[in-house]
């Protein structure tokens, strides 16, 4: 009887496990056979679907043909997700250094909940705010048209914020208390503490937070497509407009009949994506791999 | 020697590629306090662990050699490693309750092996609580929660959980370390009142404790086993130069 | 000295980033409340959504979300539970558990808008169901999964291993260990964790354009059939939640008071997420407290 | 091994719990004492869903054992459900024949109404009028300055829809006589155009007529006012047709609706409310190559 239930346990979680596996292999299956079509039945280069900026996919045949290349959406993508993590992850780090190391108090009581509850904000939210404030704000103080890569970061750098300072203050937590305490005990200052013991200490943890946050960004949706203008340009400055590769696929899916060449090239952009945001777990992967191995 | 309770034979544990253990042999008399002593890492810990299969949940741990219960292999794949445990039971270095109600903590053995009657639980209850010495400081708060009692009423209750399913042996993990001397000389008598019933192994940092209520000790060194014998004669003429070096303090 | 005034810098530097933190939070909050806060009557809460006319409220649409909610969490709390004992309590280094890991996280960094399209390809147009809360709990359960998985491993292995260790020794089986005392043990992290989960799918809006759908039918509250087509409890219905209805009104809204349906709806999604805030804090400590009895 | 097939017996019960609340679905038809009963899928176009959700609950007050539920999903999806008989009716703002990879040959055609669109510029540019050839030039990037077509020095803004957008194929197609836009902002939603174009000055886009409202200033196109009347008559000639599509002929119930949907009930009160212009008003008809009669 108690061999049984042990038994029934066992199979029961390691059933679930391989759900779970079971679930991912069926996302990246699925995705990769539609993704993937856009190659093998349309028969589109993928050198030219990468690396191309001509989006002429309702264009008939006799005119040049569909044409579907998607460099201006990932460039789009990879540049308003990285200039976000750039202004995200040192404020990020700020607060997690704060939470821990400046005013426990303060930042435990006030500041956690407060960045968990950002967490919280649904991103329609954040599209929304920044449709009505940030918009409005840049197109009359900063010049152009308020629809920018700049809105795009900005709103993206807050939504990612409550990622990064998670991670870093869960590094920064699982620190032995003593290698504080030893350097403080040598006369260290509080900076100094944190510059030459503690962050080097919590870099691996760090640094994923920031690969996550970066993955986060480059998968949003709906907040960034309400702000960035989608014009299918290269922007020029961070005052023009730009398009990523989730605001083609919320704008046009609905749309297009599936099977059609323009709904596969949005299911390879999905592809795309997925594809992207696997790279950035190998990321992770690799970096926390290579601090375990110089520990 | 077939009066043994617990017979080891040629003991081998290795944890990955480290040796922790190394030819063991011992004999564990019944109804006898059995104390083991040596300095940190000499493998004490481990060697208790290993009688009641303990070892078996950590990573990568492997062992070689035989260890009887009454004549049959603990390690031999036919045993039922519940039943084993149910016999041979542990108290650890610092005391832990369950996050429950110190009837619920006592209870939660008779529970688990099958018992629901009520009134036989009340009784195994206030049984082992009264064996662990602790019913009269508890019976008022039964059903409230273990955790809001004294270090060394823990550890009696942590006891009085064990007396709870009826074993023949208890390994105890220098069960006294994290408390205070009051809560320790408590402890300590509880020991040699269970001697009578128990065949008691316990691991010590403290020699004098070992000298105060063991009946044999055992000396560990560097995952071997020193000398075993009577605890006077280890401590008045210990037979290897090691143990003298040790209880006289002079390394370790 | 100068290591003194380094550190002093420093200070402020961090001092003034935290600040710069809580003045965004406090802005965007403040926004949302002052503006949507104005909005919110009784009659906005229950009343249904119009198409055309003003005066419509958000009432199917907050029960859309919580029974959206309800439904992704009977599937997901179940299969994230018993992975994260699987991690916590079974995993040894081999393929299957360096596999789940591996997956895990995948899925947790999974754009939503791409389980979204799996969600439409699979739960949508394979199954035949159409646009149905059904679906669409199946795809917040894609997102849901691994963060209850990660929450629950967290909660296991928070619970000190001395715990663990005297079950065992007290003859209970692994499984009973598990059950009468891990689980217990990490109730009051379970529980947060539970909560703040669902606090995020709240606001998911993105995999739900493609699953769940934008359009929310007459319901009959006064027909609690599960299986009648128009019982708000049927799953096999299309339903809009109200981070989707969110998204509608400001996209496609025809109604001439979308800024106050807009700006109120925002205001109701923000209070129920900071609710489950809270509730997660409370409870967990409560839960913590009754259990210790300190 | 007894808990095994507990398991397997709870996963397929769930299955079968599934599989029955399912089905039941998709079976319109007429019982024999003529009461209408079944279920109408109707899914597709996100700007005809509102008309469409309003006429089922009408529809469905008369007739009570008729269940009809309408979703979004766009165009698109509306066409690729029906053809695959996942829905009983696919609602499209352009013809199937215009979408790639649809084939419109099995589809029956039924037009619900006319959506009339007008160029829109922000309210505080000073220019009413434009010819077909300046509206072709500004869309096209020749222009770029509202001078050259008569108004202010300010630059100009192109908002467009994303190209999948039936507005927008509409808009190039009779607007613009088939041009193609320069790149320029782009929405999918005409709620966003409206505020963007209010909101950016020297913006221009387009919109449905029902989006029209006090924020954006709709301009004339050859001194066409774009309004219903012009619509009906002939006059002003950027406009679609609302489509229902079926798979074959429909029957029973969804027959029954559809028809519905060209009563008074609806043409007369429903459809002006909706900003669109009743069908039956029509006093042309237009092809999908755009042929007008």
């Amino acid at each position: 009887m108690k061999i049984t239930s042990d038994t029934t346990g066992r199979v029961l979680s390691t059933g679930a496990a391989l759900v779970t596996i079971l679930l991912t292999l069926a996302i990246i299956v699925f995705i990769a056979t539609k993704g993937l079509s856009t190659f093998i039945i349309n028969g589109v280069p993928v050198k030219d679907f990468l690396f191309s900026t001509n989006w002429f996919p309702d264009r008939p045949l006799e005119e040049g043909g569909p044409q579907v290349g998607v460099l201006a959406f990932m460039l789009g993508s990879i540049i308003v997700s990285l200039l976000a993590v750039l202004v995200s992850a040192p404020l990020s780090v700020a607060c997690a250094v704060f939470i821990r190391e400046i005013a426990p108090f303060w930042g435990q009581r006030v500041l956690q909940p407060a960045i968990e509850i950002l967490a919280g904000i649904p991103s329609v939210v954040y599209g929304y705010i920044g449709l009505s404030l940030l918009v409005p704000f840049i197109r009359e103080h900063l010049g152009g048209l308020g629809f920018s890569v700049l809105a795009g970061f900005l709103v993206l750098s807050v939504m990612i914020l409550p990622t990064i300072v998670s991670m870093s203050v869960d590094s920064l937590r699982a620190l032995p208390q003593e290698w504080k305490e030893a350097a403080y005990a040598l006369g260290s200052t509080r900076w100094q503490t944190i510059r030459i013991v503690l962050l080097p200490a919590a870099r691996s943890g760090i640094i994923t937070g920031v690969v996550l946050g970066l993955a986060r960004a480059f998968g949003e949706a709906l907040a960034v497509q309400m702000v960035i203008g989608n014009t299918r340009k290269i922007p020029g400055s961070i005052l023009d407009p730009v398009i990523t590769l989730t605001s083609a696929i919320t704008m046009d899916m609905g749309n297009t009949p599936m099977g059609s060449l323009w709904s596969n090239s949005l299911w390879s952009m999905g592809l795309l994506l997925l594809f992207i945001s696997c790279l950035f777990i190998l990321v992770v992967r690799f970096v926390v791999q290579r601090s375990e191995m110089s520990q | 020697m077939s009066d043994s309770k617990i017979s080891v034979k040629k003991l081998h544990l290795f944890y990955k590629d480290f040796q922790a253990l190394n030819g063991i042999d011992i004999e564990v008399r019944p109804q006898h306090i059995t104390a083991l002593i040596g300095p940190s890492g000499c493998g004490k810990s481990t060697f208790l662990r290993s009688l009641n299969r303990m070892n078996d949940l950590i990573e990568g741990v492997r062992i070689e050699g035989t260890i009887l219960l009454e004549g049959s292999d603990i390690y031999s794949s036919a045993v039922d490693m519940v039943a084993l445990r149910k016999r041979v039971g542990m108290v650890f270095q610092r005391p832990n309750p369950f996050l429950m109600s110190v009837y619920d903590n006592v209870a939660y053995g008779p529970r688990i092996h099958g018992e629901k009657n009520k009134r036989k639980l009340d009784e195994i209850v206030e049984t082992s609580l009264r064996g662990a010495a602790l019913w009269d400081e508890v019976r008022d708060r039964l059903h409230k929660s273990a955790l809001g009692l004294s270090g060394g009423q823990q550890q009696r209750v942590c006891i009085a959980r064990l007396l709870a399913v009826q074993p023949d042996v208890l390994l105890m993990d220098e069960p006294s370390s994290a408390l205070d001397p009051k809560s320790t000389m408590k402890i300590e008598e509880l020991i040699r009142d269970l001697k009578q019933r128990y065949t008691i192994i316990i691991v010590t940092h403290n020699m004098q404790q070992a000298a105060r209520i063991s009946d044999t000790t055992a000396f560990f060194l560097n995952g071997t086993l020193v000398e075993c014998n009577e605890t006077e004669l280890i401590f008045t003429k210990p037979g290897d130069q090691r143990t003298e070096d040790y209880i006289t303090g002079r390394f370790g | 000295m100068k290591a003194r005034s380094a550190d002093k810098l420093a200070t402020a530097i961090i001092w003034a980033g935290a600040l710069i933190v809580i003045a965004v939070l406090a802005s965007i909050i403040g926004y949302i409340l002052f503006n949507g806060g104005k909005s919110i009557s009784w009659d906005f809460l229950t009343k249904p959504a119009q198409v055309i006319h003003s005066g419509g409220g958000i009432g199917p649409q907050i029960f859309n979300s919580f029974y959206l909610l309800a439904l992704s969490m009977l599937i997901t709390i179940p299969v994230g539970l018993l992975g994260g004992i699987y991690l916590a309590e079974y995993a040894r280094p081999s393929k299957l558990t360096g596999g789940l890991r591996l997956c895990i996280e995948t899925l947790n960094s999974l754009p939503s808008i791409v389980i979204g399209l799996f969600g439409l390809l699979v739960f949508v147009n394979m199954t035949g169901w159409g646009y149905t809360l059904m679906s669409g709990a199946l795809a917040l359960t894609v997102i849901n999964l691994p963060l209850i998985v990660r929450y629950t491993e967290e909660a296991l292995q928070s619970v000190p291993a001395s715990l663990r260790e005297a079950s065992l020794a007290l003859g209970a089986s692994h499984w009973q260990t598990i059950v009468k005392v891990v689980l217990p043990g990490a109730f009051p992290g379970l529980v947060s964790g539970f909560i703040i989960t669902s606090g995020r799918v709240f606001g998911e809006a993105a995999a739900l354009l493609f699953t769940a759908g934008m359009s929310s039918p007459a319901l009959d509250f006064s027909q609690w059939n599960i299986f009648n087509s128009s019982s708000p409890l049927n799953p096999f219905r299309p339903a809009e939640t109200l981070a989707v209805h969110i998204w509608k009104v400001n996209t496609e809204g025809l109604i001439p008071d979308l800024r106050r349906v807009a700006d109120g709806s925002a205001a109701v999604l923000i209070l129920i997420v900071l609710g489950f805030n809270l509730l997660a804090r409370w409870l967990g400590h409560r839960i913590y407290r009754h259990m210790t009895a300190t | 091994m007894l808990n095994k097939s507990k398991l397997v017996a709870v996963v397929l019960c769930l299955g079968a719990l599934l599989a029955v609340a399912g089905c039941g679905e998709n079976d319109a038809k007429a019982t024999a004492e003529n009461k209408l009963s079944g279920n109408i899928t109707a899914v597709g176009s996100t700007a005809l869903q509102p008309l469409v959700e309003q006429a089922a609950n009408q529809f469905m007050g008369g007739n009570p054992d008729v269940r009809i539920v309408v979703q979004g999903g766009g165009s698109g999806t509306g066409l690729t459900q029906v053809v695959q008989g996942a829905a009983n009716i696919g609602n499209s703002d352009i013809f199937a024949d215009e979408k790639n990879g649809i084939d419109a040959a099995q589809l029956v055609d039924h037009q619900i109404c006319v959506a009339g669109m007008a160029a829109v510029i922000n309210p505080n540019l000073n220019i009413d009028n434009l010819t077909k050839q300046q509206l072709v030039d500004v869309f096209s990037g020749k222009v770029t300055n509202w001078k050259e077509v008569g108004g202010q020095d300010q630059k100009i803004v192109l908002v467009n829809r994303t190209k999948s957008s039936g507005t927008r194929a509409t808009f190039k197609k009779y607007a613009l006589g088939g041009v193609e836009e320069a790149t320029g902002l782009e929405e999918d939603a005409s709620g966003n155009v409206r505020k963007i174009v209010k909101e950016t000055p020297g913006a221009i886009g387009y919109l449905a007529l029902a989006y029209l409202n006090s924020d954006v200033k709709a301009i004339k196109l050859d001194g066409v006012e774009p309004n219903k009347e012009n619509i009906a008559i002939g006059k002003y000639p950027v406009w679609a047709y609302e489509h229902c599509y079926t798979l074959g002929n429909p029957t029973g119930a969804t027959d029954a609706f559809l028809n519905y949907l060209l009563t008074d009930d609806v043409q007369k009160t429903l459809v002006p409310q909706l900003g669109y212009i009743p069908v039956t008003e029509m006093q042309i008809t237009r092809d999908a190559a755009g042929n007008v009669k």
